[in-house]
């Protein structure tokens, strides 16, 4: 291979990695960062736009001069190579141009971290607490007198309204980090801290998300999806979600709901309207309205559910959730009933 | 164990591109190192000092006035060091003998202090996992009392060395020994007055 | 210098005196033998770290592939993370100044010779120490830089290992830059001022700086680990108080200067390398040598940058944006005086020469990826995705892996006497350096599609599964180029060309002693006169300032006999090795919580620094 | 040995001098101790001691260690270390305390 071609080959490299931040595609790319929505990620973007620029701009001349130097002074026979030792003036204006450059960047930089962090006034405001390895979220005050209402794993959110989430660590957690490339960058759950982090979406989609900060064995199966929807689809789930839990009617459901309080999972979980209110697994008042659980790594439907409450370490390694049938004791029918049960807790 | 490596180098003093002493230097760059040590435990005292989430806070539990004498000890004990340097460069191994005999007994009721401080402290409910304070406090002064330690039986060694005239180039090894003795002197001071002296919010 | 004769029989150990032979390289204080002994096992450590790679890229070269369990997987990047890091790069920069930084400044040894086998013992110590977690409960699986409370709360010894393990790689560090640090500033030949001294010299002198103020931080912080978690300290327990932003910034005050630890060396290596084969002075050589300088220096004010999203608001992230940014000024100026340094020479293009290019064009892209990161909104979206797993792997394979076979090609010449074949080394270059782009480039890409690091499966239908198969491919292709070289070494042994004491006619004293050099290294020290001295002793300058080869004969003046009667090497020695025996010992029953086990190792390593404390460190044979 | 010649040239400093040394130590230790007790001055204590323990660092340096007559290069060695431990602690230990200094535990 010719050194020309090595030239051609960073070349290419280079032009597809442009192209590939022009064609912002979504569909088949949920968590493409260079298909941002909404303004955090969009100011975001128009900064990397920028500074990727700079950097595409800076690597052509400088690779280009490398390969230039290296074609123009190769070896041939009879040339000697030309003994200088330096150039003061010319190593000055090499070292100021860069500088230049960057303190010209410096300062839309600044600019956008203190854009991006600064809280809008009339925000939805959510709390987000990261678990090993699933999210909770709560809107504060927006239950019923005042109490909470409490979710996991999919975030609704209302299009065109800022979204300021208070990032909670649990002091007895592990560092965990919000992203939702789409709508914005990331921001650091750390235990016994609050982080901070605003997006906002302006068309209604569900844009995917996934944990970033290594938080043990699972934390691959730590993703999160974010709902957004028209304000008033966001009210009418809102609204479904202050009410409790369905109270099942008679038949399977009813043996399943007697079975979930009467084993181990009242014991972790809450489902409003029953005694089962404890909080170290996710609030199940409302599961079967979600379309994905575990940490969004599977589908909610009647088979992965089985699967999870016979044996969730399986499904997830080192879930918390202790596996159904071999720890807690739950018979194969128990499981069937639980699930029918938590099935229809709309 | 710069230290140690008290013996001629291929290439003797001075022959040294500078004409300085290679051990010396190391010793130096070693210190300059221990710095950024000990800046660490420091920091993270500072930081934690206040943040008692149970057990005693820190100025429930110092006394200052026996730290004071201890403090004290391993500050004169700095002198009787230098008194040993002083005293090989003299020629005369006997008085230098008695001077590290007399640095490292200082140094040893220097550490029989903090051992009755720890027991003391640990009677009064701090222990290294009772809270960060309990963590920070007995790390870092742990971490001193082990130097000092080590200075001990450096010292001692020297003793021995001496007395069955095993120490060749003497005034040099001593004076090894002296800087890190009084290294360890120094960063008592600075422990001194950060931990014990400044008080803490509560 | 006077000896006491010590009486053998009153010594543990019988002083060793061969210096041929198995056992020699247990004994040896010889900074070139040292230097080899680093060499190999750093060579055997980066291919332990490299099928750990490639068992990692098997299990992502298929998306919800099932190759490597979830637990597996955390172990192999973890300690793949640390091979590569501690084990690997650092080491092999310790390779190559321990055997050509006294060569370089025309001097007999090290400083401190003993101190130098014990480094390298502790450091081989510490590398089994760690990697015998594997058989012992399991490996570290919190990732290289173990993020507080994780690194707590991990179940398993592996951990522990790694607070351990670190500490005792620390303490070999630590001795090796105070031995190297000593060793430039006072072993320099006459003549050998500051700023004549070579490039790599320079280097390996701010690098051993940058070393012996950065790994007392990273001590302290394995011992805060290792008491919370073998003594339930709260250094780093949130329920009690503890903060996990205490590690981050502990760990990144070293860690970023640590990155920089792996780069400058691989810097100094290609200054010397670009020169030789341009035929013509480094372009700059004051420049070259102050940007060094002022990348070590700026490098301890940018480690808040790993901590970007970790909530430390927006001043301090602004504060730390602008200090990262600056970086590329200096870093800027050693590329432009690269380009310079060739600008008007006669490239001869040997396999070095090919190796040293390719990290200037592979560098480069990992310096603006990182420049990238430094702006910390567009961090937010790359921090902790296969985007930052990009930069890391230009800077430190691109670069110093790249600076690193280019300087076994171009000294392996005078370490064995034989020149590496030209055709196979080519062949290594081009298939490293075609793997290494097709297994990097794409995690840009899969990183800025959403790719998140340290994920052990992922699943389809995200837009990265061709380019994760793209970059397994990749990986594997870089594999077979280091199997080449391998046939290469091997082959170089019976084979290789013997092509003298100088063979590229380069520029800096270790080509002016014999090949392998002697265990003197040189039969008289040289006087030095200039910056690279060899070339002024082997060229003059004509009217036109074009280099006139000297009379032949003269460059041989030099005076051929042992002009001086004896010259004083220092003995070999076993204390080293036994002192160093003591501290996985010591590891060892920590992890067990034996008291029993730690006291032992502290007896050996009292034994063993005795030992050395009573030996001299010449003895008259 | 040019150690000691060195030391020669410059005055050996002598046992004497050492102990006065030492009982200037002793008084400033004396005095931390006193004023830290004395409730009136607490504003302004922490530079007070900050100041009087650098002294005695610098007295036990210069003399004991003998920085104030060696070769300039010894004391750039530590003087460095010092320098950069203070440097990137003071910004560690600023970022914490303007930031509410640890972690409140936000409980369990
Ligand atoms: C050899 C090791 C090495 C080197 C040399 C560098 C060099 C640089 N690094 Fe890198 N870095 C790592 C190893 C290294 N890094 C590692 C291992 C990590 C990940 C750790 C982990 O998380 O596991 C990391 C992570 C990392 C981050 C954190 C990302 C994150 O986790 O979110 C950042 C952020 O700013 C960063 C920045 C930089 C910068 C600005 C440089 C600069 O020094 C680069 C300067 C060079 C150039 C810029 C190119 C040449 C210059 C010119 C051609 C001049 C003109 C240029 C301009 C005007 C821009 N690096
Ligand atoms: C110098 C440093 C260095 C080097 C050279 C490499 C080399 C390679 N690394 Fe890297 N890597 C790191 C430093 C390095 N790495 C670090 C610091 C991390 C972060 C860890 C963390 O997150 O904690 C990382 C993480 C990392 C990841 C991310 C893992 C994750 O986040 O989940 C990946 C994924 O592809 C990867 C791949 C590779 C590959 C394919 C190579 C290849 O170049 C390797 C090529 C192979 C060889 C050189 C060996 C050849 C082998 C043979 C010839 C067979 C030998 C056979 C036997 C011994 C039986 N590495
Ligand atoms: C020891 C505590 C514990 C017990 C007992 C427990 N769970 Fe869980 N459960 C969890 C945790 C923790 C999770 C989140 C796991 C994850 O996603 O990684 C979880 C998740 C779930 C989910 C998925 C919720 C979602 O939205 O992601 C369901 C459904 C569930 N548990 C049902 C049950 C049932 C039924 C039982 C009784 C058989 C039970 N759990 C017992 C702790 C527990
Ligand atoms: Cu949670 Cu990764
Ligand atoms: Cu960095």
């Amino acid at each position: 291979m010719s050194i020309s071609h090595r030239g051609k080959r960073w070349l290419y490299a280079l032009v597809g990695l442009l192209a590939l931040g022009l064609t912002a595609c979504s569909g088949d790319e949920p968590q493409n960062v260079l298909a941002p929505v909404g303004k955090y990620a969009l100011k975001e973007d128009r900064l990397w736009d920028l500074t990727f620029m700079f950097a595409a701009v800076i690597f052509v001349i400088v690779e280009g001069v490398l390969v230039f130097t290296l074609v123009k002074f190769r070896h041939r026979p009879g040339r000697e190579a030309a003994q200088f030792h330096g150039n003061t003036k010319l190593e000055i204006i090499l070292t100021l141009i860069p500088a230049t450059i960057l303190a010209g960047i410096a300062i839309p930089t600044v600019k956008t971290i203190f854009d991006v962090a600064e809280k809008p006034a009339n925000a939805l405001e959510v709390t987000v607490v990261g678990h090993q390895f699933w999210w909770e979220f709560r809107y504060t005050g927006l239950g019923p007198d005042g109490t909470d209402v409490v979710t996991a794993n999919e975030l609704h959110i209302p299009t065109g309204q800022e979204v300021y989430l208070t990032l909670e660590g649990k002091a007895d957690d592990v560092n965990h980090s919000f992203w939702v490339p789409r709508l914005a960058g990331t921001q650091d759950v750390v235990p016994g801290r609050e982080n901070h982090l605003l997006m906002r979406a302006d068309t209604p989609d569900t844009y995917w998300g996934q944990c970033k900060e290594y938080c043990g064995l699972s934390h691959a199966n730590m993703r999160q999806r974010v709902i957004a929807e028209t304000p008033a689809d966001f009210q009418t789930w809102l609204a479904e979600q202050q009410k409790p839990g369905v109270k099942p009617t008679g038949g399977v459901a009813a043996a399943g709901q007697k079975a979930f309080l009467a084993n181990a999972c009242v014991g972790c979980h809450t489902i409003g309207g029953t005694e089962a209110a404890a909080e170290v697994g996710p609030n199940l008042t409302h599961l079967a309205s979600r379309k994905v659980f575990a940490g969004a790594l599977l589908e909610l439907n009647k088979e992965n559910l089985i699967k999870w409450v016979s044996d969730a370490p399986s499904v997830k390694p080192g879930s918390r959730m202790p596996s159904g049938v071999k720890d807690l004791g739950l018979s194969p029918q128990d499981v069937q009933d639980i699930v029918t049960y938590l099935l229809t807790l709309k | 164990m710069s230290a140690q490596e008290a013996q001629v180098t291929p290439v003797s003093d001075h022959h040294t591109s500078t004409g300085l002493d290679s051990v010396k230097m190391a010793m130096w760059a070693f210190l300059g190192s221990e710095c950024l040590f000990f800046g660490s435990f420091i920091s993270t005292y500072l930081l934690y000092r206040n943040s008692v989430t149970a057990g005693p806070k820190p100025h429930d539990v110092y006394n200052i006035p026996f730290t004071s004498v201890s403090s004290f000890v391993l500050l004169m004990s700095s002198l009787t060091m230098v008194l040993a340097l002083s005293a090989i460069q003299r020629d005369d191994p006997r008085q230098m003998r008695v001077w590290l005999l007399a640095t490292a007994m200082l140094g040893m009721v220097f550490i029989s202090g903090q051992i009755y401080e720890f027991t003391s402290f640990v009677d009064e409910g701090l222990h290294l996992s009772t809270s960060t304070f309990g963590s920070s406090f007995f790390v870092l002064t742990g971490f001193h009392g082990a130097h000092v330690t080590v200075g001990i039986l450096m010292l001692l060694t020297l003793v021995g060395m001496s007395f069955f005239g095993k120490l060749e180039r003497g005034s040099r090894t001593v004076e090894m020994v002296g800087l890190y003795w009084h290294f360890v002197d120094i960063v008592w001071i600075v422990i001194f007055t950060v931990v014990y002296l400044i008080p803490s919010n509560h | 210098m006077a000896t006491v004769a010590v009486d053998q029989r009153r010594r543990l150990f019988a002083r060793p005196r061969a210096t041929t032979g198995p056992a020699s390289w247990f004994s040896t204080v010889d900074h070139k033998k040292i230097g080899i002994l680093y060499g190999v096992t750093a060579f055997v450590f980066l291919l332990i770290g490299g099928a750990e790679a490639l068992a990692i890229r098997t299990q992502l070269a298929t998306p919800n592939n099932t190759v490597l369990s979830a637990n597996t997987y955390n172990q192999f990047f973890t300690m793949h993370g640390l091979t590569m890091i501690f084990l690997v790069v650092m080491p092999l920069g310790a390779a190559f100044m321990n055997y050509f930084g006294p060569l370089m400044i025309g001097a007999r040894d090290v400083a401190f010779p003993r101190l130098n086998a014990f480094s390298y013992w502790v450091f081989v110590l510490g590398g089994i120490f760690i990697y015998s977690s594997f058989f012992l409960g399991g490996a570290p699986d919190g990732g290289w830089f173990g993020y507080a409370p994780l690194n707590e709360t991990l179940p398993g010894p592996g951990m522990t290992f790694y607070s351990l393990g670190l500490q005792i790689l620390g303490i070999a560090s630590l001795a090796g830059a105070v031995n190297l640090i000593i060793t430039i500033i006072n072993m320099r030949a006459p003549g050998m001022t500051l700023m004549r001294m070579p490039v790599f010299i320079w280097m390996t002198l701010v690098t051993q700086f940058l070393l012996l103020f950065a790994m007392p931080i990273i001590a302290v912080a394995l011992f805060q680990l290792m008491f919370d978690r073998v003594w339930q300290a709260n250094f780093f327990n949130p329920a009690n108080g503890g903060d996990p932003l205490l590690w981050q910034h502990l760990f990144w005050l070293f860690g970023h200067p640590e990155v920089y630890i792996m780069i400058l060396p691989a810097m100094g290596i290609v200054s010397e390398i670009l020169p030789t084969f341009a035929r013509k002075p480094i372009f700059g050589y004051a420049a070259v040598v102050f940007s060094g300088i002022a990348i070590g220096f700026m490098g301890w004010g940018v480690w808040a940058h790993h901590m970007f999203a970790a909530g430390l608001g927006p001043v301090a992230n602004s504060a730390f944006a602008l200090s990262t940014m600056f970086i590329a000024v200096p870093t800027g100026v050693k590329i432009f005086n690269w380009i310079g340094t060739l600008w008007g020479g006669s490239l001869h293009f040997r396999t070095p020469m090919l190796f040293a290019l390719g990290f200037i064009a592979q560098f480069i892209i990992g310096g603006l990826s990182g420049v990238l990161h430094s702006i910390v909104p567009s961090d937010y979206q790359q921090t902790d995705t296969y985007f930052i797993v990009a930069h890391f792997h230009y800077v430190l394979f691109g670069g110093s892996i790249f600076a690193l076979f280019g300087a076994f090609y171009y000294w392996w010449p005078k370490v064995f006497g034989r020149l590496l074949s030209e055709g196979l080394g080519k062949l290594h270059f081009w298939l490293m350096f075609i793997g290494f782009n097709l297994a990097f480039f794409p995690m840009h890409i899969v990183g800025l599609k959403g790719m998140p690091r340290r994920i052990y499966t992922y699943p389809s239908g995200m837009g990265w599964d061709f380019l994760n198969f793209i970059e397994t491919i990749g990986a594997f292709t870089i594999a077979v180029s280091v199997l080449v070289f391998i046939v290469n070494v091997i082959r170089t042994r019976k084979h290789g060309e013997e092509p003298g004491d100088d063979p590229w006619d380069a520029r800096t004293l270790e080509w002016a002693t014999s090949s392998p050099p002697a265990a003197h290294n040189f039969d008289e020290i040289p006087i030095v006169t200039s910056r690279d001295d060899l070339w002024h002793k082997k060229y003059v300058e004509d009217p036109e300032g074009q280099p006139v080869p000297v009379i032949a004969g003269g460059a041989d003046a030099q005076v051929e006999e042992e002009g001086h009667g004896h010259i004083h090497l220092p003995s070999p020695s076993y204390f080293p090795f036994v002192a160093s025996l003591g501290l996985p010992v010591i590891g060892w029953g920590v992890v067990y919580n034996k008291p029993g086990v730690m006291i032992l190792g502290g007896i050996v390593i009292l034994l063993g620094v005795f030992g050395w404390a009573l030996e001299p460190s010449v003895e008259e044979v | 040995m040019s150690q000691a010649e060195h030391l020669q040239e410059h005055g050996h400093p002598t046992p004497r001098k050492y102990v006065g040394v030492a009982i200037v130590l002793a008084i400033l230790t004396a005095i931390e101790v006193t004023i830290s007790y004395i409730d009136s001055l607490r504003s302004i204590l922490v530079y007070v001691l900050l100041v009087l323990a650098l002294v005695k660092f610098e007295l036990v340096a210069a003399w004991f260690m003998h920085l104030r007559f060696d070769n300039a290069i010894f004391k750039r060695l530590f003087v460095t270390g010092i320098v950069t431990a203070l440097l990137v602690f003071g910004v560690v230990l600023t970022y914490f305390f303007s930031h509410g200094g640890p972690a409140p535990s936000l409980g369990g």
